[in-house]
């Protein structure tokens, strides 16, 4: 079925991506829709992370002083992909203050955060 | 090459990140006349550098790449500064010009604008951004960064209760588009091991960077990933079924916010979409790519009957121009989806030819609600008496959206459904619902100007004042301008598709023209 | 020829998953968050494992820490209960 | 009857969504398989030998946020800047401090005496953020949390005693804003003025593009150019930016 036992973490994220789609698609309540987007975020960090690690006994992307960079590039994990998760955190926090912002404003307005009962508008 | 001119695009995406808290700065030390006066004069300048950099790339030196930091490729960000996204990004600049005119009188009556003119400068560097770039994961800080400001300015009042209803909704939707393209950003990586989106056309034709290596998984994957970007875009571009939020966010908008939300956020997602399908997943050689391309044909049916049929049904004007907006893009989708080099550039011009007719009419719109105070079709009733002027642009505008000849939009109307006739192949047959559409979207336009020509003269609240007449006036006069010269247009659009569609064109440009040994 | 770490990370990350489903499913909006907060800590821990300290950190700091305090402020002043 | 159908359905979607995304992970390499870009910047940004491709930074993350890939991280600085904004567009008019006495003096002493230490490491995770993990929005969600547990456990009274205001945090925002921006405008002036090829927020100088910041501060442990101001930029903004908004958010329900 799967060409190494590797996969797995790929699966479980993968598990764990839909469900936070389908809570931000069909949950009713927009406190759970902006948790399951926050969610949403964490796995997919998790799978950037488990693409650039590696086996073995690997060492974090800091050069230790005095080493060989050619040795430090052959056995340090990858840091594009840290990168890519440090940025994501970020505008995560930023979508999490928005969208906390314009739920709190909703709630003044209508007295309840539930899609189904917020009808002023009709897509 | 002149240093101006090599760095005028980056220059005024600059300028729009200081002009984000110089904003907020005078506006807490000196009072909005401080903050209007040096917003305007920095989006007069962005309209300075955006032409300087049109002339460039058209008539001095050409299509070139930025390093940014003064990185090539692989390493770094490259800013392509070529064909397809110069125009855009001009176009981008004057709208933005003309809203900020525009709302020096529309905002009179609301305190603390110091965070409308801030979030507006973020919006633009974020449209300059996704034009430009030529990286997959810029392209999700950018679209994140546009999305947001966005999101916030449609509830910019937030005591009007609809309005945070819109903005909410709206934002939901939009960040969760943005999250699913980044698990796509997160494939892409896993799959080519870079992030540039020449890399990835590059690597599916066979080639090895010297950067990054080859391909790491098998190509039978890509349909999936490319499903999930035409997903996340189609969210934010607003096509059938992902539309809903449409309607309510640009109706609710203050009108200076619509004309923008309408004329050139939804369009510059869908170019985007363009230049990844086009150029990253070398849509019209690779099978994978051209998944999406079939995608953006049967989603851009979808949303031109769909849109074109609800307008029928309206009785806010700004809920009808937004409808309008969904038919529109839906052309566009179908354009850009046949694939061939006709229908690219059919879809370009659709693209600036609608963004100027869609403010211009959203800008009109809020005239008209301030005048009446009210958004009913109805009370519209006798206004061109009232106010004859501006009933005259509203004219102009309104038949310029229904492509009546020669203003502007007929003629790339006129380009799609060429395009759509020579595709060959069952392409030809998508005409009959394009043409159903059309003729929907002009009855509904035309009820909408017999109102206002109908009826007595009318008392209004307040008059247009002349900084409101002359942004709109700059706007109608681009569009019949433009219609009046349909052979420098078509000349436009044929070398921006000859940039978009000329994959290996694409490549040469960003990948191998730096030319300094790999360490 | 699983490593002892796969197995870790692999146990790690189903727990990750039971928790985002429960916090779909639960009707409590606090109890969602305390999980959310208990999901960021398995994930912080997953990527100190996986030798990525300085995200680590930033997960810590924003992701469990001051994002749970942001959602407990926003709740304050919403309903506690989902309907 | 309603609900036993919505789940089965939301099953039904979990599992389609789930299978699609596991059929397109099938051909991807398993875990532990580090990409040759990356092995590029490792082997790369603390290498004296060829410093036309160097960051100067020990730490490859440090080096790739704001060297290889700065454009990036400035634009996602703006997106937190825009998170800010979202607090203080819609509950800005409400926050007025208002100093509260009754503080005994030992707990005003001790608390500033954690306030200075966690001050203090805040600072640290910045600046040595070139040789060990951390970096600016580490530091500043650091220093955020001591201005946040002085809000908690003391009551916001406390704050204006530290000198410290809405208005103030703003300005403060906007002063490491401006020292971002102006180090990444910077080079683009030197390349209008001088002619010669420089672009945004480029660090050292490239045998292509002969701008650079100097590499060394004084003494040999510290380096990487333009990282380090620049880092402490960030972390001011992202410390006061959280400061803002937590202040903003948790003064009005008081008062209501």
């Amino acid at each position: 079925m799967f060409s190494t036992v590797g996969q797995l973490p790929y699966v479980l994220v993968a598990i764990m991506a839909s469900i936070c789609i389908y809570a931000a698609l069909f949950k009713s309540n927009l406190f759970k829709k902006m948790l399951a987007i926050f969610l949403m975020t964490d796995a997919v960090n998790l799978l950037f992370i488990i693409q650039g690690y590696r086996l073995g006994n690997a060492i974090p992307p800091i050069i230790p002083p005095g080493m060989d960079p050619s040795e430090f590039a052959s056995i340090a994990v990858d840091p594009l992909a840290h990168y890519f998760v440090v940025t994501a955190v970020v505008i995560g926090l930023a979508e999490v203050a928005t969208l906390t912002a314009l739920i709190i404003y909703t709630y003044k307005h209508y007295g309840t955060i539930e899609t189904k009962k917020i009808k002023e508008l009709r897509g | 090459m002149n240093p101006l001119l090599f760095q005028a695009p980056i220059l005024a995406m600059l300028l729009c990140l200081l002009g984000s808290f110089l904003c907020v700065l005078l506006g807490m030390i000196m009072g909005r006349r401080a903050v209007e006066l040096l917003s305007g004069a920095m989006t007069a300048t962005t309209v300075l550098l955006s032409s300087l950099a049109l002339i460039n790339v058209y008539l001095l030196e050409g299509p070139y790449v930025y390093y940014m930091g003064g990185w090539p490729p692989p390493v770094g960000i490259p800013y392509v500064i070529d064909r397809f996204s110069v125009p855009l990004s001009l176009v981008v600049s004057v709208i933005f010009f003309a809203t900020m005119v525009y709302s020096v009188r529309y905002l009179e009556k609301d305190r603390d604008v110091k965070w409308y003119y801030s979030l507006r400068f973020l919006m633009q560097a974020g449209m300059y951004g996704l034009l430009f770039t030529g990286d997959m994961f810029h392209i999700f800080v950018m679209l994140e960064l546009m999305g947001l400001s966005a999101i916030l300015l449609v509830p910019f009042r937030k005591e009007v209760k609809a309005a945070v209803e819109a903005g909410i909704k709206y934002g939901i939707y939009d960040i969760l588009a943005i999250s699913i393209y980044y698990l796509s950003t997160a494939m892409i990586f896993g799959m080519f091991g870079s992030m540039t989106i020449a890399e990835i056309s590059a690597k599916l034709g066979g080639y090895v960077s010297p950067f990054s290596g080859g391909m790491f998984a098998d190509p039978s994957a890509l349909p999936v990933i490319v499903a999930l970007v035409v997903w996340s875009f189609a969210i934010g571009a607003a096509i059938v079924p992902q539309h809903f939020w449409l309607p309510d966010a640009h109706s609710m908008a203050p009108s200076s916010i619509s004309a923008i939300l309408s004329g050139l956020l939804v369009q510059v997602n869908i170019a985007v979409l363009a230049r990844i399908l086009y150029d990253g997943f070398a849509a019209g050689s690779h099978p994978g790519g051209a998944v999406g391309l079939q995608l953006l044909v049967i989603l851009g049916v979808a949303s031109s009957l769909v849109g074109a049929s609800f307008m029928l049904v309206q009785s806010d004007i700004k809920r009808l121009i937004a409808y309008s907006t969904i038919t529109n893009l839906g052309f566009i989708a179908i354009g850009l989806g046949v694939g061939t080099s006709l229908g690219v550039s059919a879809a370009y011009l659709h693209i600036v030819n609608h963004a100027f007719v869609k403010a211009s009419l959203f800008m009109i719109a809020g005239v008209f609600i301030h005048a009446t105070g009210s958004r009913e079709i109805g009370a519209l009733r006798g206004i061109s008496k009232a106010l004859p002027g501006t009933s005259l642009l509203y004219t102009i505008g309104t038949l310029a959206a229904i492509g009546f000849p020669p203003l502007s939009m007929f003629w790339s109307k006129l380009l799609l459904l060429l395009s759509v006739l020579s595709a060959g192949g069952a392409y030809q047959y998508l005409v009959l619902p394009m043409v159903v559409s059309i003729v929907f979207e002009s009855i509904a336009q035309i009820r909408l100007l017999a109102v206002i020509y109908s009826g007595e003269k009318r008392e209004v609240n307040c008059h247009p004042s002349l900084p409101v007449i002359l942004s709109i006036g700059i706007m109608i006069s681009i569009i019949v301008v433009t219609g009046l010269m349909p052979g420098l247009l078509l000349e436009f659009g044929h070398l921006a598709a000859d940039d978009l569609v000329n994959v290996s064109g694409y490549v040469d440009l960003v990948l191998k023209s730096f030319n300094y040994p790999a360490p | 020829m699983i490593e002892m770490i796969e197995l870790i990370i692999d146990l790690l990350l189903a727990f990750c998953v039971v928790l985002t489903a429960a916090i779909v499913y639960t009707k409590d909006l606090l109890l969602a968050i305390v999980l959310s907060g208990a999901e960021g800590v398995l994930v912080a821990t997953v990527f100190y494992l996986l030798l990525a300290p300085d995200i680590a950190l930033v997960q810590v700091a924003a992701g469990v820490g001051i994002s749970t305090a942001f959602f407990i402020v926003g709740l304050r002043k919403i309903g506690r209960r989902e309907e | 009857m309603k609900d036993w159908r919505a789940s089965i359905l939301g099953v039904f979607f979990i599992v389609l969504m789930s299978s699609i995304l596991t059929y397109a992970f099938l051909g991807y390499p398993g875990i532990g398989f580090v990409r040759p870009l990356g092995e590029f910047y490792l082997f790369n940004t603390y290498n004296f030998e060829n410093q036309s491709w160097w960051s100067a930074s020990p730490n490859a993350v440090t080096g790739l946020l704001w060297d290889y890939r700065g454009y990036d991280t400035l634009y996602e600085t703006m997106v937190f800047y825009v998170g800010i904004a979202a607090v203080a567009m819609f509950f800005e008019g409400h926050a007025k401090l208002r100093k509260t006495g009754g503080m005994t003096v030992i707990v005003r002493s001790s608390a500033r005496l954690i306030f200075v230490f966690i001050i203090t490491s805040a600072f640290a995770i910045t600046i040595f953020s070139i040789k060990t993990p951390g970096g600016g929005f580490q530091g500043g969600s650091i220093m955020a949390i001591a201005y946040i547990a002085i809000i908690v456990s003391l009551s916001r009274g406390f704050l204006p005693e530290m000198d410290l205001d809405v208005e103030k945090a703003h300005l403060a925002k906007i002063a490491g804003l401006a020292l971002i921006a102006g180090l990444t405008i910077v080079p683009v002036v030197y390349s209008l003025a001088s002619g010669s090829a420089a672009y945004a927020l480029q660090n050292l100088p490239k045998a292509w593009a002969p701008f650079g910041y100097p590499t060394f501060l004084g003494f040999a442990s510290l380096s990487g150019g333009l990282i380090i101001p620049i880092q402490l930029g960030e972390m001011i903004h992202v410390g006061m930016g959280f400061t803002i908004m937590f202040l903003l958010l948790t003064l009005k329900d008081k008062e209501d």
